[in-house]
């Protein structure tokens, strides 16, 4: 059972030295680990979904001497995630890079932050964690600047800087909680970590270096230009992954790691700082020219939502309304994770046949690239959260919880950016479903297509329709 | 013996000291260079007394190699790269 | 009186430190930032050798003041004269909101440091600090190694390694992304020509001692790899193309050797039912020294490569 | 904690400021570059400073071990950085 | 006896190193100052080092300090050589 957990580390890691050493066979290859890696995703939820929370003790040496890999039901849901959108992205990106010198740039590189990805969400320890951020954002930088366009490089550049001042900070709490506890094992921590002076100070600053990495408003600046700018299989897993990771850190330490030491004070902070994102990102995606800075401002927007649940769940008691309203925030991320890596590729598709992604010439896209079309148009029912779609599950049971606990606030932020989010996506639709002819030649490339679609489609509807399994499998997790 | 030892690395402290004036005040890179380079030698010097006044022969080491690199940073200084073909 | 001395000692070791580091960054001119950048890196490593942690002063010696530097002046020779990036104003001036901003930005990070600094005095003099410290000197004997930090780098906590490993493979082929090698340096006089005859040898010569002596006293596969790394930065400078690093697929084997023979020893071992990276105790003081060895190879291959700024051409006009 | 270890935490923390100050206002990115640098020792400083337990005293192996992880780290970030601001300067934006 | 005769040389090489940073800090010239470095800085190591390798009386230590004593001589005597050249065609130039 615990073998996937070595699995979903090790086969990206292979993987990637194979793809620089055989350039030539690398897109297969990628093809081949992508279905094992996913396959050990989904026995990795099988198992904590039988067994509970699953973990191993690297070497052999016990955790905290050693390194231990865990994973429950929340990480669990998320490496499946991972894979299946890795996954497509990739089907994607075979296609999408043209040349064969660019697909042998791009496959290690792409490898390596997929196992950067599984090792983040494994790691049960804090300095391991340092590593996994570095080697998540080193990746992420390396493939934002691959198309070497000035833009591009300037944005990653200034991504680069940016991440690690966030890794710099969160290695500072890092060295605090040493200090103080002589452990670096998430596990011990938990159970030793005290009210004080130096949990309160390594979670400022680790929250800190966090926010910085997943770009939560008034920090999220850096993030459109560089997702803007990256080539579109990066983008969608820029957008869709990588943020996410960073915060699903900050969740792990704030609910897990430090559940008796945060206040609902600090968590009223993230709240606001959440509800700027939602209302600043939208309305910079409806202000947005091309399609490309729209995904990227509502990725600013969605993050906002998932860190408005933090003061609900504070104020919320542990136990089932606590665990309801979880899941709520997981169906979000879920979902949000889903439609914008579609997104991302049915813009990708868009941009590399019309040569431009400026909204305002879209005028009559659908009738030659329907089915992008229809996924961009999917994409956008999950982010405005239109049924059946995962998103509308969560915001169901944020507005829920916010109504229970009486913060108002957040119930009025939550209709506010949804009513933007519908105007963003109709404006991107209005154009393209208009009837002037449209001045590209455009031949749909299946191996394009699809993948946005299945993203698409998997927000939409079977996320929206098997919601309640994403519950009880963090239920049974935990 | 150790008291002496001591004595001669604060003393070697306050040498550098006077090296780092120069290397702020400069003026120009050159002089910094100058000055950078006093200081590994006297960073040299001081690993070698820290090596027996903290019973820590690995120090030598330390020294050995801040020898033997003392040279790189002046050569890439003044090293200059040939006018790039495909640039 | 000798505690009093080192304590002076200490003091005035730590306000070189600060200072240089003050002087560094509060320069607009980046010539002086980087010289005096070099400096402070050469001071580290004396007061990582003052705190009793060899193993660091010698990577920091090795990549600090070797390295980094040689990087950094080579970023000169295509950095602007002065300072010029996206804001090009020589001196300065800043209107009552920026200058506002600059203090808000400067008291904040005092406040973070302040907060710090007394989160440090609040630290329990009760709690077990040693735990750790004294697991890793319990379990040293299976360890393989008698190097308490080789140890734990590549027994304890050998995944960091592991991993640490692959970021460095990531930063590489991000460089070798962006376009090709920068251009050699022109050859060099006989004076540096002929110091470089007898330095590169030695330096190969200290990067197997290092290698060799990291299972029992500081030492190991970085120290060596970036002391390796240095003979190539050397030859590079003096104005050889040929320095050693190989080319083509010889130079991909090179720089994914270290993933790939921790890699292989950790699947290997999870194959024969151990542990994933877990050695048998017999073997381990022989598998750490083949991934060191394959380590150091690869580490000293990527920081070359990193110092050339890209992949060396397949077939250049002179071989 | 000793005298010493108190001197070289406290210098640490003050790096660490140093560091992060430049790194938000310096407006040169050579730089922005060194002052992430400077965080990043100051935070090794107050690892070994941790790590420190008097003269004649075995200090704690695991801080020793971190650093020379993150030195590692830190140098490969350096180089990436710098290998992105010189196809900066190399290519103004007329692409 | 070779403890004192260690000693002095221990001190003459602080001597030597003072010398060499106050010449580097009050020469009033590029070139007068890499006199004074060169000049007294290696001598004051070579002079620390051979009282230290007295004092310690290990010969495998001892060949360790010549090395790096012969070490830091050839990088002095380059970096001088090779500063001095830059600032000359940097004169040049102007």
């Amino acid at each position: 059972m615990t073998d996937a957990l070595i699995a979903l580390v090790a086969l990206p890691l292979t993987a990637a030295l194979l793809a620089l050493l055989l350039p030539r066979i690398a897109t297969a290859l990628v093809i081949f680990s992508g279905l094992a890696i996913t396959a050990s995703a989904i026995a990795l939820l099988y198992g904590v979904n039988t067994a509970g929370a699953l973990h191993y003790e690297l070497g052999g040496w016990t955790a905290g001497l050693g390194i231990a890999l865990r994973a429950d039901g929340l990480s669990a849901i998320l490496l499946l995630m991972i894979a299946l959108v890795m996954f497509a992205a990739s089907v994607y990106a075979s296609a999408y890079f043209g040349k064969a010198s660019e697909r042998a740039q791009f496959w290690p590189l792409w490898l390596l932050l997929w196992t950067a990805l599984n090792a983040l969400l494994l790691s049960g320890d804090l300095f391991n964690l340092y590593v996994t951020l570095e080697l998540l954002g080193l990746s992420a930088v390396a493939l934002a600047a691959l198309s070497g366009k000035h833009a591009a490089v300037q944005a990653a550049l200034r991504y680069l800087l940016v991440g690690l001042l966030g890794s710099m900070l969160f290695l500072v709490g890092v060295a605090l909680l040493y200090a103080g506890y002589a452990t670096l094992d998430l596990a011990t921590l938990t159970q030793v970590v005290k009210p004080g002076p130096i949990a309160w100070s390594a979670l400022t600053l680790m929250t800190l270096g966090l926010l910085l990495k997943t770009a939560l408003f008034p920090l999220h600046f850096w993030l459109p230009p560089a997702h803007g700018s990256a080539p579109a299989p990066v983008s969608a897993v820029l957008s869709a992954l990588v943020v996410k990771a960073a915060f699903y850190l900050v969740l792990r330490l704030w609910l897990d790691v430090f559940a008796d030491i945060v206040t609902p004070t600090a968590a009223n902070l993230l709240g606001v700082l959440g509800a700027g994102a939602v209302l600043w990102g939208s309305w910079q995606a409806l202000r947005a020219e091309r399609l490309k800075l729209l995904a990227a401002y509502s990725t600013v927007a969605q993050l906002g939502y998932l860190f408005l649940f933090f003061p609900l769940l504070l104020a919320l008691p542990p136990g089932p309304a606590r665990d309801v309203a979880t899941g709520g925030l997981v169906m979000l991320a879920l979902t949000h994770g889903f439609a914008k890596a579609g997104l991302f590729l049915a813009i990708g598709i868009v941009q590399q046949r019309s040569g431009h992604d400026n909204i305002q010439e879209l005028g009559g896209m659908v009738q030659r690239l329907p089915l992008t079309t229809f996924a961009i148009a999917l994409a956008g029912v999950a982010l405005i959260g239109l049924p059946p779609s995962g998103t509308f599950l969560g915001k169901w049971q944020l507005i829920s919880a916010a109504i229970a606990t009486g913060q108002w606030l957040w119930v009025a932020v939550t209709a506010i950016g949804s009513l933007l989010a519908a105007a963003y996506i109709f404006r991107i639709l209005g154009h393209a479903f208009g009837n002037q002819p449209y001045p590209h030649q455009a031949v749909a490339v299946a191996r394009e297509e699809w993948p946005a679609l299945l993203l698409t489609l998997t927000a939409t509807l079977v996320l929206g329709l098997a919601g309640a399994h994403v519950w009880t499998l963090l239920e049974n997790g935990s | 013996m150790t008291e002496l030892l001591a004595i001669v690395t604060l003393g070697l402290m306050f040498s550098l000291f006077l090296g780092l004036l120069r290397i702020l005040r400069g003026p120009g890179a050159g002089n910094r260079m100058l000055a950078a380079q006093l200081i590994g030698t006297t960073g040299v010097a001081m690993l070698l007394l820290l090596s027996l006044l903290l019973d820590q022969y690995a120090l030598i080491d330390v020294a050995l190699i801040l020898a033997l690199l003392a040279a790189v940073a002046a050569a890439a200084f003044t090293g200059q790269q040939r006018e790039s073909g495909h640039d | 009186m000798n505690a009093t001395m080192l304590l002076i000692f200490d003091a005035l070791l730590l306000a070189s430190i600060i200072g240089l580091a003050w002087a560094a960054l509060a320069s607009a001119d980046a010539r002086r930032s980087v010289i005096l950048f070099i400096a402070f890196g050469l001071l580290l490593a004396v007061a990582w050798g003052r705190l009793l942690a060899p193993d660091v002063a010698l990577a920091e010696a090795a990549i600090g003041a070797g390295l980094t530097g040689a990087l950094l002046l080579a970023a000169l020779q295509w950095q602007p004269r002065k300072t010029a990036d996206t804001t090009n104003s020589e001196q300065p001036t800043h209107t009552l909101l920026e200058t506002g901003f600059r203090w808000l930005v400067t008291l904040l990070c005092a406040a973070l440091a302040g907060m710090l600094a007394w989160s440090l005095t609040q630290i329990d003099a009760g709690t077990a600090k040693d735990a750790l410290a004294n697991a890793v000197a319990a379990n040293i004997d299976a360890s393989g190694v008698s190097n308490p930090v080789t140890a734990v780098l590549l027994n304890f906590r050998a995944y960091d390694t592991l991993l640490e490993l692959a970021v460095l493979l990531t930063a590489v082929l991000g460089i070798f992304a962006l376009g090709p090698a920068q251009a050699g340096y022109r050859i060099a006089g006989p004076v540096f020509t002929s110091l470089t005859r007898w330095l590169t040898p030695l330096l190969i010569l200290t990067a197997g001692y290092l290698l060799w002596v990291g299972a029992h006293a500081p030492g190991g596969a970085f120290q060596a790899g970036a002391t390796l790394a240095a003979a190539g930065v050397v030859l590079r400078l003096a104005g050889r193309d040929q320095i050693g690093l190989p080319r083509g697929n010889a130079l991909r084997i090179a720089l994914g050797a270290g993933v790939g023979m921790f890699l292989l020893v950790g699947l290997a071992l999870f194959a024969l039912g151990r542990p994933f990276l877990g050695y048998p105790p017999a073997w381990a003081g022989a598998l750490i020294l083949l991934i060191e060895t394959a380590a150091m190879l690869a580490i000293a291959a990527t920081l070359v490569s990193a110092f050339i700024g890209g992949q060396p051409t397949e077939e250049k006009t002179r071989c | 904690m000793l005298t010493t270890q108190w001197l070289y935490a406290l210098s640490g923390c003050l790096l660490l400021a140093l560091g992060l100050r430049s790194a938000l206002l310096h407006p040169a990115l050579l730089q922005r570059i060194l002052a992430i640098n400077v965080m990043g020792s100051g935070v090794f400083m107050l690892l070994i400073a941790i790590a420190y337990r008097g003269p004649g005293m075995p200090p704690d192996p695991i801080p020793h071990a971190l650093v020379l992880t993150g030195i590692v780290v830190a140098v490969s970030a350096t180089a990436l950085a710098l290998a992105l601001a010189r196809r900066l300067t190399r290519e103004q934006p007329h692409d | 006896m070779t403890d004192i005769l260690a000693s002095l040389l221990i001190m003459a090489g602080l001597f030597f190193f003072m010398a060499g940073s106050i010449g580097l800090l009050r020469f009033p010239d590029l070139y007068s100052r890499l006199h004074a470095l060169t000049k007294a800085d290696n001598l004051g190591l070579g002079l620390l080092i051979i009282g230290l390798a007295l004092h310690l009386r290990d010969p495998l230590i001892a060949l360790k300090l010549l090395l790096i004593w012969l070490a830091v001589l050839a990088a002095g005597a380059t970096s001088a050589h090779l500063i001095a050249r830059h600032a000359r065609r940097r004169e040049k130039h102007v």
